[in-house]
């Protein structure tokens, strides 16, 4: 059975329907990418598989248990993590302080008052693993919001790490970052793979096919095709969907 | 009782109406601007106390009244230039502080110029009696008035707000600041013309009220708190949703301190019934906001949060 | 990383002079500074609790004098009944204002910003109407108190040096669990949730149980200052959960500057020393203090607490 | 660190004006002032201020003494009153306090003052706590037991032989116990009872079920503010047939801004500025010579406290020994402008009441009138539960 299994989900908004009888599955450790031209309904698909968003119908399953209708907190402790397209960090907070949160909801209760967090070593150290994963460890303790945004990007996906999710909901991870800070994160994807389980969304092409294992085609809320890079590469109907507009464009 | 109830069904209408003019210009204020104003309050209150010295000097009240008008205004510009401006950027916790120490130095100011009694402005003769509506009731005329400038007011805001060039500017500059200013509106010209409006209304409110009820300086203060409960039940920066709050909470009020204690006794023996209406009476408004809040969380009209 | 030593030093400062006030009141052989200065102990206090929540939880409750309401009528209600022992006077205050905001607060904060604000505000109101027309406590005539709360069964707090250092201890004692709960992992969580309460639910928090039980716990504190309070003025009246309470208390905390849990100490000091010392100068001394009040949040973005840390 | 106080430092002239037992050399006397002088209800503190400071200035040294006067504001909150209570009997040691307006002010400043030892005059609150079981030696009221207002117009109405009268207050501990004390010289019908919101701006619906009922008479508690309104929309309902009747709701502090809307509306009180006594009429136009403006019962009630305490400080020979000071004040050596007054046992006057309507004066100014005494030399319903000792 898939990891992740989305059955006949919706979602309109007044008359546009943006997402319209969906249905994916995600196998355990894959990497699992949807990509669509603009609007086509991927960063509404990752609302509301996280949670963020309501559903006007369907089921996601994940390891087989029914999400639907769980707020975003509880899907995330049932193991399913997410980055947001538009970074959502606490901006107040040191970098290690932003994952260390995160590591700090899946291990233990938050109901403590009296203990300092900032002698919690346990949680420290797993968040400046999870930050040197990233490749920003030396900027640990600089204030996130004073960070550069490609740092931010970096910090997100450090944060959605640290939760030990076992599906990853990736919103456009690279979006805006440089060349050397993507490389870092297409290599963070990549050694995930086998390990987490990942949905990307994302618009770099390249990156796109080199890391994924299977491609998922979403067009106007629908997925009009599946399978791996080259038999996306090969299809007619993305082809003529998609590839053959915005070839292009990339991103 | 069927009159009883039909007349103070009226009361309600013409109690939440008065609300309304007072909460008309605190709710354009704060949809558009997004700034709390606690001084609404005592802008209200200097306009009633403006036309109790105006009618003085001029013998009329009409006359008076229409001086309150651009006294006010002007009022409402100096205000804005000397501190309002500074803190249109700032959390709203910084505006209730700044606009929290313009309460206690325009109450004590008023009460230096005017003193600490309480002050009334004559009726005018042609407006003073009363008529009959249904026997033997009468209905004070004035009252007919207020009802009546009341919804002019209303449909007057509802007609510049959306038929009228600079009533779109103003919706557009509540939603998006930033767009308005790249369509070449000058967003700070707009601001201080609006927060200047927004006093002539708390201003002429004050005037019109002030044949009915007592000018003192504590006047301000005893209507903010209610002008809140309407916009917030209403939903904030809604036009209609102030005026549908400000009938809801004047229906409730009137019907409830009226009615209420004869329906409890449905309920309840007739002593417990009188007990427990006079301490629900004063909580009914609070009841009825935290009510509405608990089921739509930004009010009836709200959509942002 | 500097300012906690910073303020370490600043919190020790600040209560040793609160410890050797006596001292001095007793040289100048002026024993009203400690009436005086029991007051804004008990008002620290409150400003602490409410601190709590707007500083660290971003949740401006308009209606924090409910509490010091509920807390002071603890003290009335328990001492009519011929209970006198402050540790259950300070119980049932603290069992009173966690119940009701236990129930407040879980309505309360489905609603956000101005909202909650108002909605806080509605409910403190519920409050104070009800305490006006409980005859059997004198109504908004208030109760006065024939005798201030005991300790072990004596009457020690009749001293008004006792009862001061009785509050003193009561504000440190509070201040520094304040303290422990904004470093610890619940103050964590409370505070990420002010800063981005969506982050919080992406990594698997739900704010609303946080910020409910900070609000309880904040509510209770100012349920102690409720008894300090009416112990001090040896009298309870409705007045004291007046909404006007509730916004003296936001501008102590602003005063102070918000999320500084000892700023809203010194914030209700200054406050209350303000309010005495312009009231030597002028009859008029609200306008004095308007004034004072609209050029700090002008000129200070942090309170008071910005004008020294830029000194510094 | 003091409080916001008027300094009015009446100099002695120790030799010309002793007392009949003639005060110790250099001894003073220190009275504290505790009014409401700020926020809504200043208007009440300030004529309550202002008579007490003229009588003090008439007299001089009051009680032959050289008198400090300490005025300070109680912000009608009552904590802040406790405080600054005690800052008066604690800091500056003051022998008297006199004030306040009202009860729950009162209720906060009773304790610290008396515990001190110092002795407190109310000129205007009279709760029926201190009247009866909570009586105190300390504690001297010189205006009324606060249900006998209210007892007059009972009485007043029942005397008119009316047997359906509504009853109107704010829905406060006053109002409650205003209807009380209405109910308990009044046994006729009772047409409606309506409790009001403390600060209600608008009576239109009380109103209407008074119009709607059409009584014989109505009383109201309305005072301040709330009595401006009621009173204006009483009138503009068109309802002034029906006979108005009440108590501290049209008063010298609130016809300036009621004006015609009460002419002829009635009123119980202990006096009125028209009172034909010569005591009266040299204070009623000495207020009205220094302040502008006709003085009520507030004014009255704290000019009279001054005169008590001189008459007593004379009689006791200073006030160092406070036994024999309270012993004096309980004789009430004075002539009350108001004609007969004397205490009960309880410190709490024994006087006449009467009936009074608004009218206009000559000179434009309005003010109340008396029309006949209802009760002679009345004493408090509470007097029984006073244990002095």
């Amino acid at each position: 059975m898939s990891l992740l299994e989305v059955r006949g989900l919706r979602k309109s908004y007044g008359a546009l329907k943006v997402t319209d009888d969906l249905n994916l599955s995600v196998e355990a450790g894959e990497l699992h990418a949807i990509i669509g031209p603009n609007g086509a309904g991927k960063s509404t698909l990752i609302a509301q598989l996280s949670g963020q968003a309501g559903s006007d119908g369907g089921s996601v399953r994940f390891d087989g248990t029914e999400m639907t209708g769980l707020p975003m907190h509880r899907r995330v402790r049932a193991g399913m993590s997410r980055s947001f397209q538009i970074t959502s960090i606490l901006p107040g907070f040191t970098a290690l302080d932003n994952v260390a949160v995160a590591v700090q909801a899946r291990r233990g209760s938050s109901f403590r008052f009296f203990t300092p967090v900032a002698q919690e070593h346990a949680l420290n150290e797993a968040a400046l693993e999870a930050l040197n994963r990233v490749g920003i460890a030396d900027r640990a303790f600089f204030r996130a919001g004073s960070l550069s945004h490609g740092e931010k990007r970096q910090l997100e996906l450090a944060i959605a790490l640290a939760t030990r999710p076992r599906l990853l909901l990736l919103d456009e991870p690279l979006a805006g970052t440089s060349g050397q800070e993507a490389d870092r994160l297409v290599e963070v994807m990549r050694s995930l793979k086998g390990d987490v389980t990942q949905v990307l969304i994302e618009h770099d092409m390249d990156a796109v096919f080199a890391l994924a294992d299977r491609i998922s085609v979403l067009v106007y809320g629908r997925i009009i095709a599946t399978g791996t890079p080259d038999e996306i590469r090969g299809d007619p109907a993305v082809r003529a969907a998609y590839l053959g507009e915005e070839a292009g464009e990339g991103g | 009782m069927t009159s009883l109830f039909l007349l103070q069904l009226l009361n309600g209408v013409q109690f939440g109406i008065l609300l309304f003019l007072i909460a008309a210009g605190l709710t354009l204020v704060f949809g558009i601007m997004d700034f709390v104003n606690l001084a609404h309050g005592v802008i209200y209150m200097v306009g009633a106390y403006l036309v109790v010295s105006f009618t003085q000097m001029t013998g009329s009240y009409g006359l008076g009244l229409l001086l309150v008008l651009p006294a006010t205004l002007l009022f409402g510009l100096a205000l804005e230039l000397l501190v309002f401006r500074k803190l249109y950027d700032r959390p709203h916790l910084d505006q209730v502080l700044a606009t929290f120490g313009l309460v206690m130095i325009i109450t004590e100011a008023v009460e230096i110029i005017w003193g600490a009694a309480p002050l009334s402005v004559p009726m005018p003769e042609a407006l003073s009696g009363s008529i009959p509506l249904i026997a033997p009731l009468r209905y004070p005329v004035f009252r007919l008035v207020v009802i009546g400038v009341g919804l002019l007011t209303a449909l007057g805001l509802w007609l510049v707000i959306t038929r009228t060039r600079i009533g779109m500017r103003l919706r557009a500059g509540a939603t998006n600041r930033a767009m308005v200013a790249a369509l070449g509106v000058d967003i700070k010209r707009l601001f201080t013309l609006i927060f200047a409006f927004g006093a002539m209304l708390a201003g002429f409110a004050g005037a019109m009220v002030a044949p009915i009820l007592t000018v003192d300086p504590g006047m301000g203060e005893s209507v903010l708190i209610l002008a809140f409960v309407v916009i917030v039940i209403g939903g904030i920066g809604s036009v209609k949703g102030a005026f549908a709050g400000a009938l809801l909470v004047g229906l409730v009020d009137t019907l409830g301190r009226s009615f209420g204690p004869i329906v409890l006794r449905a309920f309840l023996e007739p002593a417990a019934a009188g007990q427990a209406g006079r301490v629900l009476a004063p909580m009914l408004v609070y009841i009825l906001m935290a009510v509405i809040l608990a089921l739509r969380p930004a009010g009836l009209f709200g959509a942002r949060t | 990383m500097r300012l906690i030593p910073t303020r370490a030093w600043a919190a020790t400062i600040l209560f040793a002079a609160f410890a050797a006030l006596p001292l001095i009141a007793g040289a100048l052989e002026d024993s009203y500074l400690i009436v005086v200065a029991t007051r804004i102990l008990a008002y620290a206090i409150a400003a602490l609790a409410l601190d709590l929540i707007l500083g660290y939880g971003g949740l401006v409750s308009f209606g924090h004098a409910a509490y010091l309401g509920i807390g002071a009528y603890a003290v009335a209600i328990l001492n009519r009944a011929g209970v006198t022992d402050l540790g259950l006077h300070l119980l049932a205050a603290i069992l009173g204002a966690a119940v009701f905001a236990l129930v407040t607060g879980a309505i309360s904060l489905r609603t956000r910003g101005i909202y909650f604000i108002m909605i806080t505000l509605a409910f403190a109101q519920m409050a104070y109407f009800f305490f006006v027309s409980l005859s059997a406590y004198g109504g908004d005539d208030g109760v006065t108190l024939r005798a201030r709360s005991t300790l072990f069964g004596r009457p020690l707090l009749e001293d008004d040096t006792a009862l001061y250092y009785t509050a003193l201890v009561l504000l440190l004692g509070l201040y520094l669990l304040a303290v422990a709960i904004t470093r610890s992992r619940f103050g964590r969580v409370l505070t990420g949730a002010r800063e981005n309460p969506v982050r919080m639910r992406a990594i698997g928090f739900s704010p609303f149980r946080y910020q409910l039980t900070a609000y309880v716990i904040s509510g209770c504190m100012a349920a102690v200052a409720g008894v300090m309070l009416a112990n001090q003025a040896s009298y309870v009246s409705p007045a004291f959960m007046n909404w006007h309470r509730s916004g003296e208390l936001v501008v102590m905390v602003v005063f102070g500057g918000v999320g500084n849990l000892l700023g809203a100490v010194a914030g209700a000091t200054i406050a209350l020393l303000l309010e005495e010392w312009l009231a030597v100068l002028t009859d008029h001394w609200p306008i004095l203090f308007g004034t004072v009040l609209i050029l700090v949040v002008l000129y200070s973005r942090d309170g008071l607490a910005g004008f020294f840390r830029r000194r510094s | 660190m003091t409080h916001s106080r008027t300094l009015l430092a009446l100099l002695a002239a120790t030799t010309c004006l002793a007392g009949p037992a003639a005060a110790q050399e250099g001894e003073t006397l220190k009275i504290g002032l505790v009014f409401t002088l700020s926020g809504p209800a200043a208007v009440l503190g300030e004529m309550g201020r202002d008579g007490f400071l003229l009588a003090a200035e008439e007299i001089g040294d009051l009680g032959g003494l050289a008198t400090e006067i300490i005025v300070v504001d109680d912000e009608q909150k009552p904590d802040i009153a406790a405080n600054k209570a005690r800052e008066l009997v604690e800091r500056d040691g003051v022998d008297i306090v006199v004030g306040p307006i009202f009860s729950n002010i009162l209720g906060a400043i009773q304790k610290p003052v008396t515990d001190a030892g110092a002795i407190l005059i109310s000129p205007n609150a009279g709760t029926s706590n201190y009247a009866g079981a909570e009586c105190n030696r300390n504690f001297f009221v010189t205006s009324y037991q606060n249900d006998q207002m209210h007892e007059v117009m009972g009485a007043y109405a029942q005397e008119q032989g009316y047997d359906n009268v509504f009853l109107l207050a704010p829905n406060y501990q006053a109002g409650k116990d205003s209807l009380a004390g209405f109910k308990h010289s009044y046994t006729g019908g009772v047409a409606g009872e309506i409790f009001t919101q403390l600060g209600q701006l608008d009576y239109q619906a009380e109103l209407a079920q008074i119009a709607a009922m059409q009584p014989d008479a109505v009383f109201a508690f309305m005072p301040g503010g709330m009595g401006v309104n009621l009173v204006k929309q009483y009138r503009q309902a068109g309802l002034e047939t029906i006979p108005f009747l009440s108590a501290f709701t049209v008063d010298e502090s609130t016809l300036p801004a009621q004006q015609d809307a009460a002419l002829g509306f009635f009123g119980g009180s202990n006096w009125a500025p028209d009172m034909d006594t010569p005591e009266n009429k040299a204070f009623v136009a000495a207020y009205e010579a220094k302040y502008g403006k006709v003085p009520a019962t507030y004014a009255m009630q704290a000019y009279d406290a001054a005169h008590l305490i001189d008459g007593a400080i004379r009689a006791a020979g200073g006030v160092a020994d406070k036994e024999a000071l309270i012993a004096a004040l309980e004789t009430a050596p004075f002539t009350s402008v108001r004609g007969d007054f004397s205490f009960g046992p309880n410190h709490y006057p024994i006087q006449d009441f009467y009936l009074t309507e608004v009218v206009k004066r000559e000179d434009g100014n309005y003010a109340t009138s008396v029309v006949k005494k209802i009760f002679d030399d009345y004493q408090d319903n509470y007097v029984g539960d006073c244990q002095m000792n």
